[in-house]
């Protein structure tokens, strides 16, 4: 074992349980504060996978972002802070085993696959991936098209999310 | 050097952990919440296929990016849409927000 | 500057003036005017340099000047524009040019420049004067001055640029263009005060008349092109061109050169108001008079005759010098008939002006016949001379008319008609240098003997008739200069003689310089320029000055025509009609007091043989009846959209029997309704599982997933 | 002589021979000095935070016309180190009903978030933690964990005003890093990287000459992130007691309050690091990298005195305002600017540096002008509407 | 620009198109907004037409500016567009004509959004036209171009304006139903609808098809397309929508109607039924003469027997394209020869020239009809002084449409009848009948053309509209703009014809 593998090792068991407690916890505030240590994981994974920047775009987004949004959404959608009644539907075992079930197909459809096994290339040294990737994304020849679709997603989204959450009793003050 | 499939298997139970929270919750934050994992997993394999891959072949950061922008998207009409709903039915629990149905 | 250059520029000015004051300043009358005026003299200038230039070139009619431009791409080729001054052109442009820059002078008083705007003078009217105050508290009522002046002189200009456009051309097409501008401007200046409703439809008529012969020319000008390929004059009056034309049939009998003459011809007949289009110009006196001199003597008429001079090799092509042609026949048919046939209306008439039209119509008819018998140099004399002293009577009358409407203004009686010329008598002590000059002018219309210049000219006609035995021709041209003479002096003697039968005649004035110094110059050029042309064999005088104009105009022609040999009969009769005409008409009318006394109020002569009334019944009628009852009612709404609407009940019809006997029982009740039904009772049996929970759905759909997809993975793929 | 050329290649060389010689492997004695590294340069930011303290009270004390800390050594210089002693003595208190573990862990995290954005801070040319070609989204990604580190602190307190604090402070932070992240790409399209040391080296024209508007919008952006005022209604005094961190105490909120006074003068550093040379000054910082250190210091002074100043100065603005004064002039301001810097890089690169210079000054003065104009003429009418509804109602 | 450059057609075909979806976003109620945004957008196609005026090659033969994408590949069909000298001016006029009806219709304050929209695919229909050099294409544009105007007329016309549009959609439509069958005839023999490509093969196509002679098909095929694009110029005796139409329109929908409209049909013949049956027209082609002389003469009768105003410009329109018809028959009898290229050069110009004066009276008519809500020629009478200018420009356009020298409509209608009747001098004496006879009608547009003036402007004043509410106002600088550059444009072909004569004759000698 190298150290890089102990390091991914120990990543990916404390981003799994990270992720085993976000969908297990009772209180919704520790589950998204679960949820930000998942991520986290997941951006050292980028880390490891020598993605620098898609791990900083993983902190910036998910944790400075939508993990906050999590937290005020589960502020604003309950009367008091204490957690009450069961927090898994009366089907959850069932999807316990959908979710089991799921990765033991997905297992048993890796196994399958010649490329499981599949060791990385040595990291070019001197490769400069966000040039590169900056180029991709906006050269015509790259992703540009998808690029800009992604945008006007955002856009929409944003416009979208506005109207939706906008309580139109409160009035025009905004507040 | 960590083998491709680790990344994948680890990839695949963060989608089931994360599935299984969509399935099970009741309340919509949650269900939410597990819908975040779920993409993480893919954007695992997006990173790893990239890397694994040639790494000159930007796609699967490109895919990475887009898929960022589709789950910002994603959380912020859906977190628009509990409040909203919260707000006229004063709850969020999945299986109280059942007007849809014949 | 190149002389050709010059050619080119000449018409311009008119055309900027017309801009220039339409666009820019049409709010001062006197900046217009300047402009206009300008722009004439200019032009004038112009015309008389290039006049001059031309008198100077030895063999003028095989080297004149000339210059062209592509203009029209047509296939392969160009079609070419340009300027040519040939003798003839040069000979024309200086009595146009001459007449124009008098005419243009002559309005500025004519419109009562300086004078106060009027009371109560409306645009579209002519104007009905001012009061004025005088230091002494007088209040008198005085001439005011025209509401569109400005207007006016554009319009002019307009015309002026026509004119010289065709004069200097060297194609049928930019003649054409010329002609049909100019025909553009008589339309807007005959009705130039629209308010009258006479004179409004003066203008039409006007208009239409003359575009029936432009039709026809049109025609004859594509028939030109399509046989020659061309339209330039010198292309076309080559020895083998004329010849290839002559010599090839055409329609009707005759040869294609004397159908395109033909076709050409007709539209001569509309321009210079030759019978039986004749009926549009005695109507055109509703214009101004400026215009009316402008039209009948100087320009728009003679462009007529002019055309027809020019075209003249092509209307004899196929003449071989004896016997006319048909073409010819018609053409000296027409302008025989038509001097005569205007000369005995206009004894009937009274309107000053009227007179004079009928009389230029007159003697436009001798023109033509001329040219019908083969006179060219005659008749291209008999048109200078006549553009002279008929501009000449024009501007006189209208100086009368000015004259008399000041008398109307200070009497203040508005019945009195200005134009009438049994208002009138006794005028020559009051304007005496009209009176002069008319007479002068009256004289020249009448052939007075060796002193003026229409002595000369029309002699030369009746000689070349008589000379080449076109007895016919002579014999009625003879009566039609009788006529003329006649009314020539019944209408000097209504005018001027005698004493003043109204109280306006009694307050007549004199006009300003600025109208009598243009009759000065023209009485001077009515009487002088016949000198130019005395025929050398003609007794005494044939010798001492050479006959310039033959020498010089005939040079235009490839073969200079001979000058008829002199015979003593046809000067005899010339004598003898114009000096009998005169005696008569002052015999008769010198003691004429009232309409009532005239004996030649000849209703069939004074209501014109009703031709008017014919042409209205026969054609104006029945074509706005077939145009409004026959292709518009009958034929587009009755017919054609009847057809149409057919379509409406038929279609109708099929689909509601579709939809009673098919659609209703079989598609609705059957096939509609059933599958209706049926999806109806499945939804009902499936509703149970919709149960509203998005995570019930998801499973659902996870479930399906899986077995699918396992099913297809181990029975497919794996298999 | 060369310790004094590249200390840090020296010292770490030294201390690999050490370490190698008491028989470590390699790898290990790598990451050993590493982590000895960073525990250097976190002591030293510690000692600078205790000094910060000192120069925040003496500072203010004069904007207040007052003397400040005076009584303990000269100039009360001791001051900060018996208000450290006092704070480390105090009872830890952990309210009832808080959340134990996340309240525990939140002061930990701010100061954490302050403390990491030094790792791209580069002190001198051949004195950087990590040379990340990310550097400037790292900014941003630090400043996510302070804001995460504010809510939980918010959160877990159990207590309403501290909620309320947390959400109006995360409010903000949110909305400003729009216009941050914005402004940040500003030196990044000028410098052609995002790395700050690249940033600092492309500087041969003070970034702040090429776009002052974009230097001005990132420090107001800044400070808004910082939560100082006229940004501070976080902690609001008069009407939320103290905002996020009302219920910490001893050293926990020491953390808090360290965190925020390091934080403040680190800005001050980046301000300088993107739009002031950050350590060069006319060829000083190729004498000698503890002089470019002086420098950079000495420019992070003067930001973070410029933060001071604005602080003492400005009144508190209402959160709404606050919000709208983002979304709807500062955001829109700051992308217009990135798009007209970027086509007038494009356009004048290549041209004469001092075309370059003027072309670009000039179209962000009219960027600003224009900016201007449109917020003048808009709250002109907004000043009508209301006036003219109060004429009315007076009317009445 | 490169972009501009290798994209220039599209660019100028579909910007309007796409303006009018970006309109779609547009708040509802600006109505300024709206007006100045469609001008806007209808002034660029107009300047990048110039441009590509001006980079037109006229000596160059075929099609140039081409440009080809798959649009239905599986059977055999493509965007393809490509423009010669013959549709490069209708494509200016079309360009330039859509602004100046736009600002034309700057009075309109109802529904401007939907209408200004609807302008704008308008000009997209029209310009597809005479860009497509794809059969299918072409036929595809030439149904699009109906819809709007559907609209115009049924949404914003006058009183009769139902029954109008229901008649000029039903009509124009019907036409073209045969058109579609024997462009479906044409697609499935040659398994491509290249124009090109169709336009070598069938001329000389001879087998039978399915057991019946070619030669029977194709005279079935030519009269289809024949009396599709009939409908269209209109000729006689399927004119009868026209006058319908061009009176209820709007009257931007006028300007454009006969100012564009009118042209596509014969463009058609220009474009494809001469190319495509050189035969079958020779051997039709006196019918088609006769026809064109039927449209000449009671298309000037029928002018003349109006008293609405508006209606009278419109069957004026019949009579001038009458004289396009009548070329465009003479050049099919006399193929190849220097007539028949005058004849099509005379017919091209006279497209252009009728474009612009024929808008111009409409837009005219409508001015007054703004100002007085009633088109009825007895109602009017001496405007003249209330109304100088309007007068004068008024006076000027309808000497255009009259064929006064000097200005632009003599040199198209010259250059077709010496066209016409050098065909019957040199080769088929029948032409020079129809000719003969054609001059009736020039004579009769005199006729109408001073009917109206005289019953507009001249005589008595009609004191109506002298004083009070009704007073007539004169025309404002807006209108006079419009006019502004159809005036230039009339007065400088009519001087100096060869700067676009020269284009067309160029395309006319390659092409013909």
């Amino acid at each position: 074992m190298t150290g890089e593998q102990i390091v991914f090792l120990v990543v990916a068991f404390v981003t799994l349980f990270a992720g085993l407690m976000v969908v297990t916890t009772r209180n919704l505030v520790h589950a998204a504060l679960w949820l930000v240590a998942a991520l986290f994981g997941v951006a050292v994974t980028y880390v490891i996978l020598h993605a620098n920047f898609l791990a900083v775009v993983q902190v910036v987004v998910y944790i400075g972002a939508i993990a906050i949004l999590f937290i005020f959404a589960v502020m604003l959608t309950r009367r008091d802070m204490r957690d009450q009644g069961p927090q898994m539907n009366k089907n959850w075992w069932f999807g316990a085993v959908l979710a089991v079930l799921t990765f033991g197909g997905l297992y048993f459809l890796l196994q399958g696959w010649e490329g499981m096994t599949k060791t990385a290339t040595s990291y070019p040294v001197g490769f400069d991936a966000i040039s590169e990737l900056g180029n991709a994304l906006v050269s015509p020849a790259g992703y540009v098209l998808p690029f800009e679709v992604a945008s006007v997603l955002l856009v929409a989204a944003l416009v979208g999310a506005v109207y939706v959450a906008f309580n139109p009793r409160n009035g025009n003050s905004g507040k | 050097m960590v083998p491709l499939s680790w990344y994948l298997i680890f990839a695949a139970a963060l989608f089931s952990i994360g599935m299984f929270g969509v399935l099970s919750r009741r309340n919509a934050v949650a269900i939410l919440l597990g819908i975040e994992l779920m993409l993480n997993s893919v954007n695992i394999n997006l990173a790893a296929f990239w890397r694994y891959g040639d790494v000159h072949l930007m796609a699967g950061q490109v895919f990475a990016i887009i898929v960022f922008a589709v789950a910002a998207a994603e959380v912020a009409v859906g977190l628009a849409l509990v409040i909203s709903v919260y707000r006229s039915r004063r709850t969020v629990v999945a299986d109280e927000i059942d007007m849809m149905k014949w | 500057m190149e002389t050709t250059t010059l050619i080119w520029l000449i018409p311009l000015p008119p055309l900027l003036a017309f801009f220039l004051i339409v666009l820019f300043t049409n709010r001062s009358k006197a900046l217009s005017h300047t402009i206009a005026v300008g722009a004439a003299a200019l032009s004038f200038i112009g015309s008389m340099i290039v006049f001059v230039r031309a008198l100077g070139v030895e063999h003028l009619g095989e080297h004149p000047f000339e210059s062209a431009i592509n203009w029209l791409p047509t296939g392969d080729t160009w079609f070419r524009i340009g300027v040519l001054i040939d003798p003839l052109g040069a000979a024309v442009l200086f009595f146009v040019a001459i007449t124009i820059f008098m005419i243009f002078l002559y309005s500025v008083g004519y419109h009562n420049y300086g004078q106060p705007a009027g009371d109560h003078d409306v645009k579209g009217l002519p104007p009905h004067g001012a009061t004025v105050t005088d230091e002494h508290g007088h209040k008198h009522v005085v001439p005011s001055v025209e509401p569109m002046y400005s207007r006016f002189f554009a319009f002019l200009g307009l015309f002026a640029f026509g004119m010289y456009t065709l004069v200097v051309s060297d194609n049928l097409l930019t003649l054409f263009v010329g002609w049909e501008i100019m025909g553009l401007c008589s339309y807007l200046l005959i009705g130039f005060w629209y308010g009258k409703p006479s004179a409004r439809d003066a203008a039409v008529k006007a208009f239409m008349t003359t575009r029936v012969g432009d039709v026809f020319m049109l025609l004859g000008i594509a028939f030109l092109y399509s046989a020659t390929g061309t339209l330039t004059f010198r292309e076309i009056f080559t020895e083998e061109t004329l010849h290839a034309l002559a010599s090839t049939p055409a329609w009707f009998g005759m040869t294609a050169s004397g159908l395109i003459a033909l076709l050409l011809f007709i539209g001569t007949v509309g321009k210079s108001a030759q019978w039986p289009l004749h009926v549009w110009l005695p109507d055109a006196m509703e214009g101004p008079t400026p215009v009316s001199a402008m039209i009948h003597a100087a320009t728009m008429v003679s462009a007529g005759v002019y055309a027809v001079i020019r075209m003249f090799p092509l209307l004899t092509a196929d003449w071989n010098g004896h016997e006319l042609t048909t073409t010819m026949t018609i053409v000296a048919f027409i302008g025989a008939f038509t001097a005569l046939f205007a000369a005995t209306i206009a004894v009937a008439q009274n309107d000053i002006k009227r007179v004079l039209a009928y009389s230029t119509i007159s003697q436009l008819g001798y023109m033509i016949a001329a040219l019908g018998i083969g006179a060219y140099v005659a008749a291209a004399f008999h048109l200078i001379t006549h553009a002279f002293f008929k501009a000449l009577l024009f501007l006189g009358s209208g100086s009368v008319i000015h004259g008399m409407e000041h008398g109307v203004l200070h009497t203040g009686n508005h019945h009195v008609d200005p134009q009438d010329m049994y208002n009138m008598g006794g005028l020559r002590k009051k304007m005496p240098i009209t009176f002069w000059t008319f007479l002068i002018g009256g004289f020249a219309l009448s052939g007075f003997p060796l002193v003026t210049a229409g002595f000369w000219s029309k002699d030369e006609i009746l000689a070349d008739a008589f000379g080449h035995g076109h007895l016919a021709v002579f014999v009625t041209l003879a009566i039609a200069a009788f006529l003329t003479a006649f009314y020539t002096m019944r209408q000097i003697t209504l005018t001027f003689l005698g004493e003043p039968r109204t109280e306006e005649a009694k307050h007549a004035q004199e006009t300003p310089w600025t109208m009598t110094t243009p009759l000065i110059v023209l009485a001077f050029f009515a009487v002088t320029y016949g000198w130019v042309g005395i025929s050398e064999h003609f007794p005494i005088l044939g010798g001492l000055v050479p006959n310039w104009f033959h020498d010089f105009v005939g040079h235009t022609l490839a073969e200079v025509p001979e000058a008829p040999e002199f015979s003593w009969i046809p000067l005899l009769t010339s004598l003898v009609v114009a000096l009998g005409g005169l005696a008569l008409g002052y015999l008769t009318y010198r003691n004429v007091k009232s309409v009532s006394e005239d004996k030649f109020q000849i209703p069939l002569l004074k209501n014109k043989y009703y031709f008017d009334e014919a042409y209205n019944f026969l054609f104006i009628r029945p074509a706005y009846w077939f145009a409004e009852n026959v292709v518009y009612k009958f034929l587009d709404k009755g017919v054609i959209d009847g057809f149409l609407h057919a379509f409406g009940p038929f279609t109708q019809g099929t689909g509601s029997a579709l939809r009673n006997y098919f659609d209703l029982p079989v598609i609705n009740r059957a096939i509609g309704d059933g599958s209706a039904e049926i999806t109806y009772w499945f939804g009902g049996k499936l509703r149970g599982i919709q149960t509203g929970r998005v995570q019930q759905y998801l499973m659902l759909a996870l479930v399906t997933f899986i077995v699918i997809g396992a099913a297809l993975y181990f029975f497919v793929f794996a298999a | 002589m060369s310790f004094w050329n590249d200390p840090l290649k020296v010292a770490a060389d030294w201390l690999l021979g050490v370490f190698t010689a008491w028989g470590m492997p390699e790898l290990a004695a790598n990451i050993l000095i590493g982590f000895l590294g960073v525990l250097i340069l976190i002591s030293i930011l510690m000692v600078l935070d205790i000094g910060l303290v000192w120069v925040e009270r003496k500072v203010v004390a004069r904007f207040q016309d007052r003397i400040g800390p005076n009584r303990l050594g000269p100039f009360g210089l001791i001051q900060p180190f018996a208000d450290i002693i006092k704070l480390m003595i105090k009872e830890d208190i952990t309210p009832a009903g808080a959340d134990k573990v996340v309240y525990n862990i939140a002061p930990m995290l701010s100061m954490m978030s302050v403390l990491i954005l030094w790792a791209v801070v580069p002190l001198a040319p051949t004195i950087l933690g990590v040379d990340l070609n990310i550097g400037v989204l790292y900014i941003i990604a630090a400043g996510a964990i302070g804001t995460l580190s504010i809510i939980m602190a918010g959160w877990s307190s159990n207590n309403k005003y501290a909620l309320i604090g947390a959400f109006r402070q995360v409010a903000v932070m949110i909305s400003f890093e729009v216009p941050m992240l914005a402004t940040l790409l500003i030196p990044t399209i000028l410098a052609g990287s995002m790395g700050t040391a690249a940033i600092v080296e492309g500087q041969d024209i003070w970034y702040v000459l090429l776009a002052p508007l974009g230097a001005l919008i990132f420090l107001v952006a800044a400070i808004a992130e910082l939560g100082r005022a006229p940004f501070d209604l976080a902690e609001g005094e008069s009407e939320l007691v103290s905002g996020y961190n009302i219920e910490y105490s001893g050293m926990k909120f020491g953390m808090f309050y360290a965190g925020e006074l390091l934080h403040a003068f680190t800005f001050g550093g980046f301000w300088a690091i993107l739009f002031f040379g950050g350590y060069r000054f006319f060829g000083l910082e190729k004498v000698s990298p503890f002089l470019a250190i002086a420098v950079l210091l000495f420019k992070a002074f003067i930001g973070y005195w410029l933060i001071m100043w604005v602080r003492y100065t400005l009144l508190r603005i209402r959160i709404d305002h606050m919000l709208a004064f983002n979304w709807k002039f500062l955001t829109p301001l700051a992308f217009t600017l990135i798009m007209v810097t970027a086509l007038m890089n494009a356009l004048l690169s290549g041209t004469s540096t001092w075309l370059y210079v003027t072309g670009m000054f000039l179209s962000n003065v009219l960027v600003a002008w224009g900016a201007l104009e449109i917020a003048r003429s808009y709250s002109r009418r907004e000043r009508e509407r209301i006036e003219g509804k109060r004429i009315v109602e007076a009317g009445h | 620009m490169d972009f501009i450059s290798t994209h220039l057609l599209s660019t100028i075909l579909f910007f309007p198109a796409l303006a009018a979806l970006v309109m779609l976003f547009l708040p509802k109620d600006e109505a300024k907004l709206h007006k100045w945004f469609a001008l806007a957008a209808s002034l660029v196609p107009f300047v990048l037409s110039l441009v590509l005026w001006f980079n037109f090659d006229p000596s160059q033969p075929g099609y140039q500016f081409e440009e080809m994408y798959t649009w239905y590949a599986a059977i055999g069909s493509s965007l393809h567009l490509g423009v010669d000298g013959l549709s490069l001016s209708m494509v200016l006029l079309t360009t330039l004509l859509t602004p100046i009806a736009i600002l034309a219709s700057f009075s309109i304050n109802d529904r401007t959004k939907a209408y200004m929209m609807l302008f704008l695919f308008l000009e997209t229909g029209m310009l597809g036209v005479f860009m497509a050099l794809d059969l299918l294409i072409f036929f595809v544009f030439w149904e699009v171009g109906l819809v709007p105007m559907y609209f115009l007329i049924n949404q914003w016309g006058s009183a009769n304006r139902n029954y109008a549009s229901l008649k000029f959609m039903i009509y124009t439509m019907g036409g073209s139903l045969g058109l579609l069958l024997a462009v479906q005839l044409l697609g499935v023999l040659f398994k491509t609808y290249d124009l090109q490509t169709i336009t070598e093969q069938w001329s000389a196509y001879t087998a039978p098809i399915g057991g019946i002679p070619a030669s029977t098909f194709k005279t079935v095929a030519f009269w289809a397309f024949v009396i599709a694009f009939a409908v269209k110029v209109p000729l006689w005796p399927f004119h009868t929508w026209l006058p319908d139409a061009h009176t209820e329109a709007p009257t931007a929908g006028s300007m454009i109607l006969a100012g564009v409209l009118l042209k596509l049909g014969a463009y058609g013949f220009l474009r494809l039924v001469l190319p495509l049956y050189p035969a079958e027209a020779k051997y039709f082609a006196g019918a088609l003469a006769f026809l064109a002389v039927a449209a000449i003469v009671f298309g000037a009768f029928g002018s003349y027997a109006q008293t609405d105003f508006k209606r009278l410009v419109a069957y004026s329109s019949v009579n001038h394209m009458g004289f396009v018809v009548l070329g465009i028959a003479a050049a099919a009898y006399a193929a190849g020869t220097a007539d028949a290229r005058i004849a099509l050069n005379g017919a091209i110009l006279q497209m252009f020239n009728h474009g612009l004066s024929a808008a111009g009276m409409f837009f005219l008519v409508g001015v007054i009809y703004e100002r007085t809500h009633t088109r009825n020629l007895e109602e009017f009478g001496g405007l003249f002084p209330l109304v100088p200018v309007y007068g004068g420009i008024l006076i000027f356009t309808s000497m255009a449409s009259l064929g006064l020298p000097g200005l632009n409509g003599f040199i198209s209608e010259f250059l077709v009848v010496r066209g016409s009747f050098g065909v019957g001098v040199n080769s088929v004496p029948v032409m020079a009948v129809y000719t003969a006879v054609a001059m009736l009608g020039l004579l009769f547009t005199g006729a109408y053309i001073l009917k109206g003036i005289k019953k507009v402007l001249h005589g008595p004043m009609n004191e109506h509209w002298a004083h009070g509410e009704h007073k007539l106002t004169e025309i404002n600088t807006r209108e006079i703009i419009v006019m502004v550059p159809l005036m230039v444009l009339i007065l400088w072909i009519g001087l100096y014809p060869s700067w676009i004569l020269d284009v067309i004759n160029k395309a006319v000698v390659m092409l013909f």
